[in-house]
């Protein structure tokens, strides 16, 4: 083993606990501070590009499992891991320029490390209940990030947040009882062999709706999404792309289909809900987020919507997945796969722009001071760079060929067809139509149009901000180049197989931890 | 039916927490529901006529730490007891964050009362 | 037995009264009588390390609790929300609470645990091994800092993200104006 | 906040030294009896916020400053990684290994460090939540007519 997994949570925690010494030295102990973070969040990147198509358990104190706790990358975890990387590095660059404009930014620093050091945890871990300490970290993090800026409406916000997620966390938690009391064990690859001796018995499928409920809201599918309207664009822009980018994907959407598809087993009901939950995210989001004039809680509905069509992708694999049971055919296997692999990709891909998407909202706002899209204006001839990148994500966003999100949403297209869904291809369509819609009103009244009085003077930020956004840009139109079969292979294809392989994630896991060690 | 006490506990916590309207409330529901999680979580772990998970001099059987039978037949599950620590901790800190932001929405708004607390549209 | 029933009467009792109850200092000592209440459980339930950390925790959170509600905001603020989500919530709650209440028969009786009863269960290995493979007497101890000490290390970072966050929060001025361009 | 009476005073500067003995003893022998880092740590803070009911913030504040403590709160914390990182180092690969126990002192019979790493551990522990819990009492109770930690530098 070249490189121990830990180190993916180590390296951002020792780095969040030094930012209040290193920060505590006046100017320059701040800019060591930011430098310091930097390196992390980028170090970070490169160990997960280094991790593709890698598969290691690994024992944490050297205690065989179900004694200690054990770490598990395969396909999905370096999926995430991967996301994450990508997301918190192009973050944190564009935080050096945009955070100046708040107080305490060593503590800013300390939180953000913190949140990817959770993120990463949850990622990783193999253990339920070390699941649900790391998903605790991420939340508190993100509480605390989102009410940043002190303001009224951060601060309400805040609360709101807070109070629906630590609510979500509960349910988890209470889950995570009840699936003791019924297996003896914590370790998920013991509690699916448990599930599988036994079979599913009442109190394990109340753990199991407790557990989507609980990670349904961390998610914001449609009827848990109050807060995440006004959570996301209250937060600062960096946070708000890491937000939406990654953490709700990571709390939410990977943890459920980790729990759902590998702990549990997928069945044909459990599929129709998350197909159910999926399409009312999509069509709900997206006929919200068309009525909205706030440039950032536009984008925080958008999220929603997105957000169900990854879930959408699952959820069809998880129900073609369930219809067959065990003994499955090679031609439903291969739609199911199909079907994954559009999620996934939809995933990664909205990590990227939505991310992208966030970060030029914030350089809009840094420059004009408003999020009010009807007091802007003519902004294309000021702000090109912004203006450029921007223009890419939304044409991302919304499907038009050559960029990346027309290949996840014809896959998805596809594969719903092939399920026998056709109402079900219908609504992606008609949903992309609202997605053109609300990013056309995005390019009218930001970017085209007059350019009102006041705006006259405003200029196009540079240095730091630019960079992440054009790194984001050309990653966001090189994204296509994933589904190139060699490349499909080494990062979506072993995803993918992580979830059809449903609950013989048990004996794979426990032969690894045999052997490995 | 012990079990069953605790969820009503919880769903008391959560009561509080979704219909109440004094944000204060609000923390003391969520606080309730940490309650009942925990004295769930230990329940699971008990055995009639139990002992303590410490191993005493008495229960030493032999070199090495080894345990004596009797021990092993009636000490409770040491795990819940574990992972309550780690939830009692959790659930401190995240108490003092949410009275944080309380204390702070008070001092913005005047008021502890939600329903007064809407600056954010829909 | 009985104690349990007891003791659990005692701690529904108090906590429906801090629901309830108008005043907000007197909901906030109710919270106090629940959490010294779970404290003598945990005590009965032979977990004394955790009926310690909750006491100190206890203390700890009411004087936050305290500190909160103390001097601030006289007028009491009683009631509910709007009537019609009201309505919804607590179906919802009831509903739940009846799926809930259903499915504690597939649990092993209280005072048989589970660990006992499954053959290859982690618990019973920490209770045989604990003492001989970490030298740790307690074998609470011996779990939360050896066998789970990952846990341990996330639970403390928790603290620290909370403390963190709430320094962060508690801030006088959260913006500034900026200095000088962008190099 | 000006503090109490003399009589207070005179029992809490008695008593805090007591309560201060006592969380050392829970910290230090969290191994053998119940207690240990998260108790003692507890018991550590509430002798300093005693002190601060009795005496008025000012002067706990003189004696411990707010960014002394979080400086001790980082250290704390610090330790506790740089135990679990150290097991990588000392003995093949492995984050948390219990080295000292299972390999320096393996079959030795020793008073002091019985359980290797964990009597160290619950140290580091100590000092991170006595210093988070007394960071946070006195930030709740010095809003409003304080300011923070950051802009005094």
């Amino acid at each position: 083993m070249s490189m121990p997994l830990p180190l993916f949570v180590a390296i951002p925690l020792v780095t969040a606990f030094l930012m209040p010494i290193v920060g505590g030295f006046g100017r320059k102990g701040k800019g060591a501070a930011t430098v310091l973070a930097n390196a992390a969040t980028i170090c970070l990147l490169v160990f997960a590009v280094a991790s593709v198509g890698r598969t290691d358990v690994y024992l944490m104190g050297k205690w065989s499992i179900p004694l200690g706790i054990n770490l598990v990358l395969d396909g999905l975890s370096s999926l995430m891991l991967l996301a994450i990387g990508v997301v918190s590095a192009a973050a944190m660059l564009f935080g050096v320029r945009y955070m100046q404009q708040y107080t305490a930014r060593a503590k800013y620093l300390s939180l953000f490390m913190l949140m990817v050091a959770g993120m990463n945890g949850v990622v990783l871990s193999g253990d339920i209940f070390n699941l649900f300490v790391f998903l605790e970290i991420a939340s508190l993090a993100s509480y605390a990030l989102v009410g940043f800026g002190c303001e009224h409406e951060e601060l309400e916000a805040s609360f709101k947040y807070m109070v629906l997620g630590t609510i979500g966390s509960l349910f988890v938690l209470f889950g995570i009882a009840l699936v003791y009391g019924n297996t003896g064990t914590l370790n998920m690859a013991y509690i699916s062999r448990a599930i599988q001796q036994s079979g599913v018995n009442a109190g394990l499928s109340f753990a199991l709706a407790l557990f989507i409920v609980g990670f349904g809201l961390k998610a914001a599918m449609v009827p848990f999404h109050a807060w995440l309207p006004d959570a996301h664009p209250s937060a600062p822009a960096p946070i708000s792309a890491m937000l939406s980018g990654v953490l709700i994907k990571t709390l939410g959407v990977y943890a459920l289909s980790r729990i759902v598809f590998n702990v549990f087993g997928i069945s044909e009901t459990v599929g129709w809900l998350l197909v159910v939950l999926a399409l009312s995210s999509m069509v709900i989001g997206a006929l919200l987020a068309i009525g909205q004039w706030d440039l950032k809680r536009l984008m925080a509905y958008s999220s929603i919507s997105q957000v169900g069509y990854v879930m959408l992708g699952i959820g069809i694999g998880g129900l073609i997945l369930g219809r067959a049971g065990p003994d499955i055919d090679s031609e439903h296997l291969a739609w199911a796969s199909l079907a994954i692999l559009g999620g996934l990709f939809h995933l990664i891909n909205h990590s990227v722009y939505k991310s992208l998407l966030f970060l030029t909202s914030g350089s809009v706002q840094m420059t004009t001071g408003t999020r009010e899209m009807r007091e802007m204006g003519g902004l294309a001839q000021k702000m090109p760079l912004t203006r450029a990148t921007c223009t890419v994500a939304s044409a991302a966003i919304v499907g038009i060929p050559p960029f990346s999100g027309f290949w996840s949403k014809l896959i998805l297209v596809i594969a719903s067809v092939q399920a026998h869904l056709y109402w079900v291809a219908a609504i992606i369509l008609l949903v992309s139509l609202c997605t053109l819609i609300m990013y056309l009103k995005v390019q009218r009244h930001v970017f085209l149009g007059e350019l009102p009085e006041n705006l006259q003077n405003v200029k196009e930020n540079t240095g730091c901000m630019v960079t992440a956004m054009v790194f984001l840009a050309c990653l966001c139109t090189l994204m296509g180049l994933l589904l190139v079969p060699s490349l499909r292979e080494m990062v979506l294809t072993p995803a993918v197989e992580v979830l059809t392989n449903g609950v013989g994630y048990s004996t794979q896991i426990i032969e690894q931890a045999g052997i490995g060690n | 039916m012990l079990y069953a006490l605790c969820f009503l506990l919880f769903m008391i916590g959560l009561y509080s927490a979704v219909v109440k309207k004094n944000m204060v409330k609000i923390v003391i529901g969520i606080m309730i529901m940490e309650y009942a999680v925990n004295l769930f979580l230990i329940m699971l772990g008990y055995r009639l006529g139990g002992k303590a998970p410490i191993v005493g001099e008495e229960d030493i059987a032999g070199a090495g730490g080894q345990v004596s039978d009797l021990f092993l037949n009636t000490s409770v599950d040491p795990l819940p007891q574990a992972l309550v620590l780690t939830t009692i901790v959790i659930c401190l800190g995240s108490l003092a964050l949410m009275i944080s932001i309380c204390i702070r929405v008070h001092e913005k708004y005047g008021t502890f009362d939600i329903t007064e607390i809407r600056r954010l549209k829909g | 037995m009985l104690i349990f029933y007891i003791l659990l009467l005692f701690i529904l009792i108090a906590a429906i009264i801090a629901v309830e109850t108008k005043d907000l200092l007197s909901s906030v000592i109710c919270i106090g009588a629940i959490g010294f209440g779970a404290s003598i459980m945990f005590l009965f339930l032979r977990a004394p390390d955790i009926a310690m950390t909750q006491i100190v925790v206890e203390v700890l959170g009411l004087i936050i609790l305290i500190r909160a509600t103390i001097r601030r905001d006289l007028t009491f603020i009683s009631g509910d929300r709007e009537f019609f989500g009201t309505v919804v919530s607590v179906v919802i709650i009831f509903t739940i609470g009846l799926a809930g209440l259903t499915v504690f028969q597939s649990l092993q009786d209280f005072g048989n645990p589970i660990f006992a009863n499954v053959p290859d269960a982690a618990s019973q290995e920490y209770i045989s091994q604990g003492l001989a493979k970490t030298g740790a007497e307690n074998l609470v101890a011996s779990i939360i800092l050896d066998f789970r000490a990952y846990d341990t290390l996330g639970e403390t970072t928790v603290l620290f993200t909370t403390i963190i966050g709430s320094l962060v929060i508690l801030r006088r001025e959260g913006r500034k104006t900026l200095e000088g361009p962008d190099q | 906040m000006k503090g109490m009476t003399i009589i207070v005073k005179t029992i809490a500067g008695w008593v805090k030294i007591l309560i201060f003995m006592f969380g050392i003893y829970v910290v230090l022998f969290g191994d053998i009896t119940p207690g240990g880092g998260f108790a003692g740590g507890v018991i550590l803070a509430s002798s300093y916020i005693l002190l601060m009911l009795a005496f008025g913030r000012e002067s706990v504040e003189k004696n411990l400053p707010q960014a002394l403590a979080l400086k001790l709160l980082c250290c704390g914390v610090l330790a506790f990684a740089a135990i679990a990182i150290s097991g990588l180092f000392f003995g093949a690969d492995g984050f948390f290994w219990n080295y000292i126990y299972q390999e320096w002192l393996a079959g030795k019979d020793v008073e002091f460090l019985k359980a290797g790493i964990i009597p160290l551990a619950e140290l580091a522990i100590g000092l991170a939540v006595a210093a988070s819990l007394f960071l946070v009492i006195l930030n709740l109770s010095s809003f409003r007519s304080d300011i923070s930690v950051d802009e005094k530098e």
